[in-house]
């Protein structure tokens, strides 16, 4: 049987959510990427931790959330380039891949999918990787369509045959069509090779790399038409939380009975909610104590909203409090907040004001 | 083997009938408690809290459930390489197989268990009461007072003793009477379950009682009069705080509806400083819908909420239809109710099962 | 539950009484076995290699040490949350306790465990064979064949078919007769105590078989030819590599013997390509003394080997003083051997009992 | 009861043995320091990792084979500064503590174990932490008398009452008679309070900083006289190995019954010995092939010594295969070599050659 071994690349990118962002009320980003392997199979997954490489081990701990701590093999923590820290785009990616060749070198499966943390998704890999296997490709790049105004991203030119072209760093805002969900399968021999040229060419950039021997290696496309998120910043992060509050988006990514998404485990009690609650369209979770209103929200680990608070289409933080005669609307809420007694804050869905 | 100052030993082996049909597939211990826990997680709880790391647990009633969700011992931190928790069933040896007979006897038959960590001290418990205890505080105690045996102990109301064993004791805690749930109890202080033992002394009684025929092989029926006959020195622990036990259906329902009070909070009391730890895993968030009212209840991960509930517990992986409304109600795990329907101060289980409290037989 | 395509249920429950001494305090397939391992490693690493993370470990006859031995299941893999290694000992019902009456029903008492992963395919194993074999090759065979049960055979010499179950099959594989041990054997295809059944089959056959009271409940005596009479689809799978069934102190003894012999060299058959996982861990280097001799032989780690040994296997922990001379000897683990003394053709146990071959009784 | 975290740091000065340098025929220098820790009830152990990280990281796995890998508490990797990286001596030794502030901060220990990886001994801090707790003493430094010639190490200066006096940093080849062991006890306060100093003062060097404040703050001293290596190159590492063929020393160190040295598990069958095995005073452990002769050596793991090879005062690494007809005498051999037939390699006891 065809194996992979995942690797999840962590760019800490200025405008980019981290591998460690929050969301829907327990999870972190890199919980998908990681989720996703587990569920596919994967035995090894590499990470290669940026400058917020503490909070990512912290989080992810032996592994044995993720039931990664076996034996032979498991969760390896690998380096970063730290050269690829001072640039915000695309153009030395392959450095971080080049500075780990060794932990590549060293595993026996023949595929490698590597994916970025940025997209919140159930994917299931396992079959799309068994078709790809049949159809031996060296390649296969995941994409979404989008109708958003985007930066910072890779689209994927595609010609009128539907056939790869290259894929285009979008640094300003536009529109791009095919949307790179920064992961792909890769032949283990292939990236080895790739990693190879682009240490004797010295282009470090995979897109630039891609384009030249693009005739030289089969290289496919697939469209992931299921639902996924791509999450870029505060609004998008917004409308993200939001979307999970839908139970269709809701069962379909976080409780199909299928894939789980694994995430830390905590040991806080269940929710309680008071003789007064009023809840609706809500996500809770666990160590959560709920005396007041709270409406179309994501309420995260271990957060009191106390009597008389009015909590509506928020994202609160773990560990926070929300005091008595407090009233909340459009606001993102960091982790550890307290907001005083008849604080009133208000902003528009647009554009959620970030408490921290 | 490395030698270990105190190991602990929880009798899990009862069948729990008084539960009634919340033992069907199941031990005590194993039945789910609290929105996310089963009652053993609270002695497990107190066994990490007080450093305890190797601990024997003694099943014999439909383990199958129990076994699975003890799995490692990981949860409880009891997954180390020189000690951890082990199950121990009873098993056949050259002579036949040997059903535990009794408490005493349980832990007889283990003995060779026991003797692989020498441990200086044996904390004996039931693996079926609700409480957070550090057992390192009563086994500085029994140090100090030189004991044989040291037995945890709570002052019950006087109309409730006769349900318990309860202690005369003196003014230094020393135990200077016994009885077994009497009839007109002359103590108030009830034995919670919970001994230290000098293993010494423990192998020296069990061995004795086991040769015994007339003896049920019990720790309050035989092996606590016979350590006072002999007049050894027994002492007792007093513990203050919340304890419960839960082995009839109305007290284990009423212990479930306590965690709903806000003031004083139990929710706070049992989970707040002091974590209980359990094995619900990989539950998603819970989701509470549109229309939903909840109200005074418990709702834990991985259950949705359509619903009206108010004065209920919702268990982990529990869906409550639009058309459902609970009151009073306990959802144990991965119970789904749909369409129309009202349910009042009943318990509900997996396959639908309506539980009215009252409906466990008194036989255990 | 997850749901599995094939689970593997392991009888470990025999008290190997031709084992004598050895099998005093343990299981069989819980005695150790060349230097570092013990019997049961082998089929646990077989599931390991197969890719099998569920296994259900029956249990009956002194588990302790087993238990302890198995732990988490960590060693080989089987301590993932979906799945894993459980330990399956026999419990009480409400109707009482049962003890395993047979092979067959260990696994009937333990259906409710099975049923949670609703398998397709259910792999009975015996814990106590020596051998490497990946189990995948004969689940794929049995998928193609379309088999109801699919039987692990070997080719065995015509004087020794006598101890065997043995199968007469045809062109295709296909089983079209059994014999249990018969005095004349037609066939010197034996069974090597390794089952693959449909689950629903299984299932059927054992629920059936429970009914009968006449039965002993055994799968080679009951189960087999129930399925044959009923014109069930069975299939013979033939493996050619080593096989030993070490169910007496002489195949125990000669099997140890085995892994001494280089060309070819059974160690690198056993051990080499295919790694064989035990849970033997913390163990110092081995140290040869300035004046040992230490020919043809194996050392595991954590031993000390001062004087003379030939022919010999020192498993961990095992201390061999200056003065003292083994030829053809297994030394057990934790054995200290001190003073001056010659000792030939003998396993030694840590409590320095000296067996020699042929001191296991025959009643099993 | 009073508690302690422990704290490896791990620079790779040029000509000291690294973390991972591979000692007594399965050890790593590393797995001292953390196996004493262990032993004394250490639940929460750190491990600042240089840019050798992957490979540390690769040997301690998920701390499993340490018994570090439980729910609240375990192994925790942490980051170096990489400026510490650029000097060899000890100017700036509190840069990588200062990064890892927020660790130290968030600890519930009293107390921090501080230890480098270049001394091999079996030491029983439990009991040493007990005494000293008795005693209250902020800092409690190991030392040993030294009588051998060294440089770039530690010399603590003691005055005639056998006080401490300072550390002073020895560059060049002297005999310093109070060898620093890189060891040592600290209040977790003390140690903070320290960081904030150094952070202050722009101080990054702890000798000079305790110089200055050992009057404010309670510094003892211990001197550890039980047996111990100081591993710095190959002469001392050769001498070390061949000493651990000493019965005595062995079970002291590895073998006293009481402490165990732990180290990562491997799943090699037991060592095996041919019909013409001529094996004396050496360690040899699993996966080793011995058909040649062995005479005061250290084996690793997984050797294969063929017929009529003669191995004699060497250290053989992993997976190393000595052919027939070889004669080795004084060599260090490292991982995964292989000695062709009939080759000769006879080297002096004074500076045996390494062979890599």
């Amino acid at each position: 049987m065809r194996r992979f071994v995942g690797l999840i690349v962590n760019k800490n990118r200025e405008n980019k959510g981290k591998a460690i962002t929050p969301v829907a009320s327990k999870y972190r980003l890199i919980d998908f990427p990681l989720s996703n392997m587990v569920n596919a199979g994967a035995k090894n997954i590499g990470v290669i931790l940026d400058n917020n490489s503490r909070a990512i081990s912290d989080h992810l701990g032996s592994g044995k959330d993720w039931g990664l701590e076996r034996n032979a093999n498991g969760l390896y923590f690998l380096e970063t380039d730290h050269m690829t820290l001072k640039n915000n785009d695309a153009s030395n990616d392959l450095r971080d891949l080049l500075k780990n060749i060794d932990f590549l070198l060293n595993i026996k499966e023949e595929y490698v999918l590597i994916s970025g943390c940025n997209f919140v998704a159930n994917i299931d890999y396992q079959k799309i990787f068994r078709e790809m296997c049949s159809e031996n490709c060296d390649i296969l790049l995941f994409y979404k369509k989008n109708k958003y105004e985007l930066h910072d991203v890779n689209e994927i030119n595609i010609d009128e045959n539907g056939n790869f072209q290259g894929i285009e760093y979008i640094k300003e805002v536009k529109i791009p069509e095919n949307l790179f969900m920064e992961s792909f399968f890769i032949k283990k021999e292939v990236l080895i090779g790739l990693l190879r040229t682009a240490n004797r060419s010295g282009i470090l950039c995979m897109n630039e790399l891609l384009g030249k021997i693009k005739e030289e290696i089969n290289i496919s496309l697939y469209e992931y038409q299921d639902i996924s998120f791509y999450i870029d910043g505060p609004k998008r992060y917004f409308e993200a939380n939001m979307a999970f509050l839908n139970q269709e988006i809701w069962t379909n990514i976080f409780n199909n009975g299928l894939r789980q998404i694994f995430t830390q485990n905590s040991d806080y009690p269940p929710t309680i909610y008071g003789e007064d609650s009023v809840v609706s369209n809500s996500l809770l979770t666990s160590g959560d104590q709920i005396d007041g209103k709270v409406k179309n929200s994501v309420i995260f680990r271990n957060v009191k909203i106390q009597k008389n608070a009015v909590v509506e289409n928020c994202i609160i933080g773990d560990n926070s409090i929300v005091e008595e005669g407090v009233h909340l609307k459009n606001i993102i809420l960091e982790a550890d907040c307290r907001i005083s007694k008849d604080t009133t804050l208000i902003s528009s869905p647009e554009n959620p004001m970030v408490i921290s | 083997m490395w030698k270990k100052e105190c190991v602990a030993m929880i009798l899990a082996g009862g069948q729990g009938s008084r539960l009634g049909i919340l033992t069907k597939g199941n031990a005590k211990p194993g039945v789910p408690f609290g929105g996310k826990f089963r009652i053993i997680d609270f002695v497990l709880s107190n066994c990490k809290r007080s450093g305890i790391d190797t601990v024997g647990v003694l099943t014999q009633y439909k383990p199958l459930v129990l076994n699975k969700y003890l799995a490692n011992g990981s949860p409880w931190d009891l997954d180390s390489y020189h000690g951890g928790l082990y199950i121990l069933p009873p098993y056949v040896t050259e002579d036949g197989g040997n059903w535990y007979e009794g408490t005493a006897d349980a832990i007889f038959q283990n003995l060779d268990y026991l003797e692989q960590y020498k441990p200086e001290y044996v904390l004996v418990l039931s693996g079926d009461h609700i409480y957070n205890m550090d057992y390192r505080d009563m086994l500085e105690d029994h140090k100090k007072n030189g004991g044989d045996l040291t037995i945890g102990v709570l002052e019950v109301p006087w109309e409730e003793a006769s349900r318990f064993g309860v202690m005369k004791t003196n003014d230094q805690n020393k135990i200077t009477g016994f009885e077994e749930k009497a009839q007109n109890p002359t103590s108030n202080l009830a034995s919670m379950g919970i001994y230290i033992f000098n293993y010494e002394i423990l192998k020296e009684f069990l061995t004795e009682d086991h040769q015994d025929k007339n003896s049920e092989h019990d720790f309050g029926k035989n092996i606590i009069p016979k350590m006072l006959e002999a007049s050894r020195n027994l002492y007792a622990y007093r513990f203050n705080g919340y304890w419960r036990d839960v082995g009839t259906l109305e007290s284990y329902y009423q212990a479930n509806m306590d965690l709903l009070e806000r003031i004083p909070s139990l929710n706070d009391i049992l989970f707040g400083e002091q974590r209980v730890y359990s094995n619900y895993k990989f539950l998603p968030p819970h989701y509470i819908g549109e229309n939903a009212k909840i109200t005074k209840s418990i709702a834990a991960d991985g259950s949705t909420v359509l619903g009206e509930i108010s004065k209920s517990i919702i268990f982990a992986g529990s869906y409550v239809g639009e058309n459902v409304k609970l009151e009073g109600c306990i959802l144990l795990p991965n119970t789904r109710l749909e369409g129309e329907a009202f349910y009042k101060n009943v318990i509900i289980t997996e396959d639908n099962i309506v539980i009215n409290l009252g409906e466990g037989d008194e036989g255990e």
